[in-house]
This record gives C-alpha cells, structure tokens and sequence, in this order.
C-alpha cells in the first residue's frame, strides 16, 4: 500500500529524491512522513500546492489513497 | 513562408484559421520573429510582442548558468492559458511559446505575441497573457550564480 | 551583427551608451527584427515591440492604397517624443521608427521596441511611447479605397 | 509685402495649392483672406492647429508678418 509522491524543482531539492512511495492516509499525514524523514522539507513545504492525480488539492484531509499520485509544486517562476 | 508543415504542440492548429497559431513548451531557442510570422494576419492593425530573456544579473548578483524545469502538465495549462486570453480579449491571431532547459544569457524564455485589431487591445491581451503565464504556468527557474552558489527563484 | 556603419538620424546615436538607439522617419521598409536587435541588452529581461500594420481594410471599407504624408518637423517631433519616454520611464533601450510615403498592404507604418529590466515597465513606457506618436507626431494618413473614393484619416 | 503659408495633407487638398502667399495680417485675417479664396478650406479650417514660424499658436489675433511662414496642419493621423 503506497502513494507515489513526485516533487519538483526546490521541493525535489529539499528532499533530495524525485519520487517517494509513501504510506497512504491524508495529505497531511503523507506530507508529515515526507516531513520526518526529510527535515529539510519543512522550509519549502508552507509555500507549495499539491495535485492529487493531477487536481489541486487545497484541504489537508483529503486522502491520498493507495496508488494516487501526490506531486508537489514550489511556487512557480516562469517567464 | 509558413508552410503546411509546422510542428506545433497544440490542436488548435488543426484549424487553419484558429486564433491561437502556437502555445507550446520547447526547449529550442525561442525566434520572436517566427511568432510575429505566425500571427501575421492582414485584418490585424496591432501586433505586440512581449520578449522575456536571461538576464545576466539577479538581485544585483552575477548569473552564471539558468535553467526551468517544466511540470508534465506544462503544455495543457499553456494551451488553456492561450484559450482564456483568445476567449477575454478581441485578439486575431496569438502565438505564445516558454522555453524550458539551460538557457544561455540573452535568449528568451518566454516569447508571447498577440495581433489585434486595435491597438489597445494588442497591450492589454499580451500583458494579461504573460502575466498569466507568470502566474499559472507550472515552470520553476533555478540559477546558478558566478559565485558558485544557487537558488530556486520565487522560493526562500 | 550591428556594425558602427548604421545611419541614423538621430544624434543620441553618437553616444554608444545612449538609451534611445533609433528614433527616425523613414520611407524604406521598417524591419522590427532590426529594431529589436538594436535595443538588445544583456541588463534587460523584457522587450515589448508594437507593430503597427497597413489592414486591408477601414470602416468596413476595402483599402486599395494608403500613404502617410509627414511635416518637415516630423523627425524633430519624434526624437522629442522619445526623449520624453526616457525621461519618464525607467527604459534600457528605446527604438522607434514611422514610415512615410506609400506602404503596401500588411506592411508597419510605426514600429517601437522598449527594452526595461521589468516587464510592466517594457508594457508601459512602449504603449505610451506609441500613443503619443500617435497624438503628437505631424503625419497624415491617405487612403484610396477601392471603390475610387479617399481621404484623409481624421478629417471629417 | 507677404507671408508665405504652408499646406499639408487635408488643407492643402481644400485649398488646392502647397503654397500660398497671402498679405501679412493677424492669423485670423491671413486665414479668412484663404477662406475666401478658397471655400473648401472652410471645412477644414476648424480642425487644424497652425505654426507661425516653427512655434505653435493658439491665438487667432498673433500677427503673420511679411516674410512670416505659416504651417496649416490638420488633424494628425499617424502609427
């Protein structure tokens, strides 16, 4: 049982992986296990949004379910 | 001079008198005048041309080597980026293309360009075109400074 | 690419450094690639280009041939007006250039490029450049439809 | 003892001529002297701003002296 989670650019820095499979559960308690093994996450992570296959996500609780994909996006800085 | 076998990421180009002539992620050089050809259209009085290159300097430090990642849905929010600004604005034809990859200082990044009848509406539609892209496109910028460190742009 | 042979009226040219890099009337072809080339600079991250173009068409009706006839001041009036745009607005580099005489159809009657080191600021000193051009500059506009009529834009 | 006045685009269609020499007089009395001369200048005159010697002038009663020149311009329709 895992979700996969994709991060980019600072995120993908801070954490120091591209992808992480992690546990299911909210997208907070699947941030927060992001968060524990990277502390360097912590910094980065206020400033990000977050797709649940591909669709914004802005609440905390929604689940990230076994076989979702989570990517993590710092803010943008096109152009 | 544009033949009928331009490459281009978007479906709007199946239709040969679509507004909306390119909006795509590449990761070649950027030609402003290929855009300006594109959107060539004889009704268009107007055309504006917004170019945004790499800057040598960033915060008052030297810059040494630029570079954007793009997300994957990079190309499908550029295109409904374009759809939005043909759909507000009173536009002819629009070409817009961001460059992702190391870009060498001077080349453009973003290139947008929007004809229109009237003048007016040629500023307004290309500056809320790239203000737009500025704002929703998911790319990230990271620099590498000629000290020797690093940053993500946008990111503290 | 730009050699030091370029002839241009405009004496802010003899100073290498100078902001405003062309500001002319002209009866040949305007190139904007080449206005975009002269206002290259590596400190500017944004350059905003205005094309003014010959349409096809005015009121509905079918335009067969349209010249600009311009006052012996007309070079005067325009380094004047680009002067005060430098002066007003924080721009890099500055182009500009109005055709007179005959133009043929599709072809720009004024081009003007702005180069700033902030995008809104390219957006804003290049449309009130090109909106003073146009309320300020001694030119006249002469149509010939093709149903035989003419006249002479803004006049009633 | 003459001004010499300049036409351009609309006004010198109207008045049919580049160049007229016309007595000196106040600009009033230099432009209705072309009117009168010329009836299709009556149309155009309204809309036109004058410079006497290179300098604009707003005021009807400014006198054109012999020798003066003064520029006829219509409305500007450039870009």
């Amino acid at each position: 049982m895992s979700a996969e989670v994709h991060f980019f650019a600072a995120a993908r820095a801070a954490v120091g992986a591209s992808v992480l499979q992690v546990p299911p559960g909210t997208l907070n308690n699947v941030l927060n296990r992001v968060e524990a093994e990277n502390p360097g996450f912590a910094t980065v992570r206020p400033q990000c949004s977050f797709l649940i296959d591909g669709i914004a996500s802005l609440d905390p609780e929604q689940s990230v379910d076994d076989g979702a994909r989570l990517d993590v996006l710092p803010p943008f800085a096109g152009g | 001079m544009l033949g009928e076998g331009i490459c281009v990421n978007n479906d709007d180009m199946n239709d040969d008198r679509g507004v909306i002539r390119l909006a795509e992620i590449t990761e070649r050089v950027i030609e402003t005048t290929f855009l300006e050809a594109l959107v060539f259209d004889a009704r268009a009085g107007a055309i504006v041309s917004f170019s945004g290159n790499v800057r040598d300097h960033d915060h008052g430090r030297s810059v040494r080597t630029l570079s954007y990642e793009g997300h994957p849905s990079a190309q499908a929010v550029l295109t409904e980026i374009a759809d939005e600004i043909e759909a507000r604005f009173d536009v002819v034809r629009l070409a817009v293309s961001h460059r992702i990859g190391p870009i060498p200082m001077g080349e453009a990044a973003l290139v947008a360009v929007v004809a229109t009848v009237h003048r007016g509406e040629a500023f307004a539609a290309c500056e809320e075109l790239v203000n737009t892209v500025k704002e929703r496109l998911p790319v990230w910028k990271h620099q590498i400074f000629t000290d020797g460190t690093e940053e993500w742009v946008n990111c503290a």
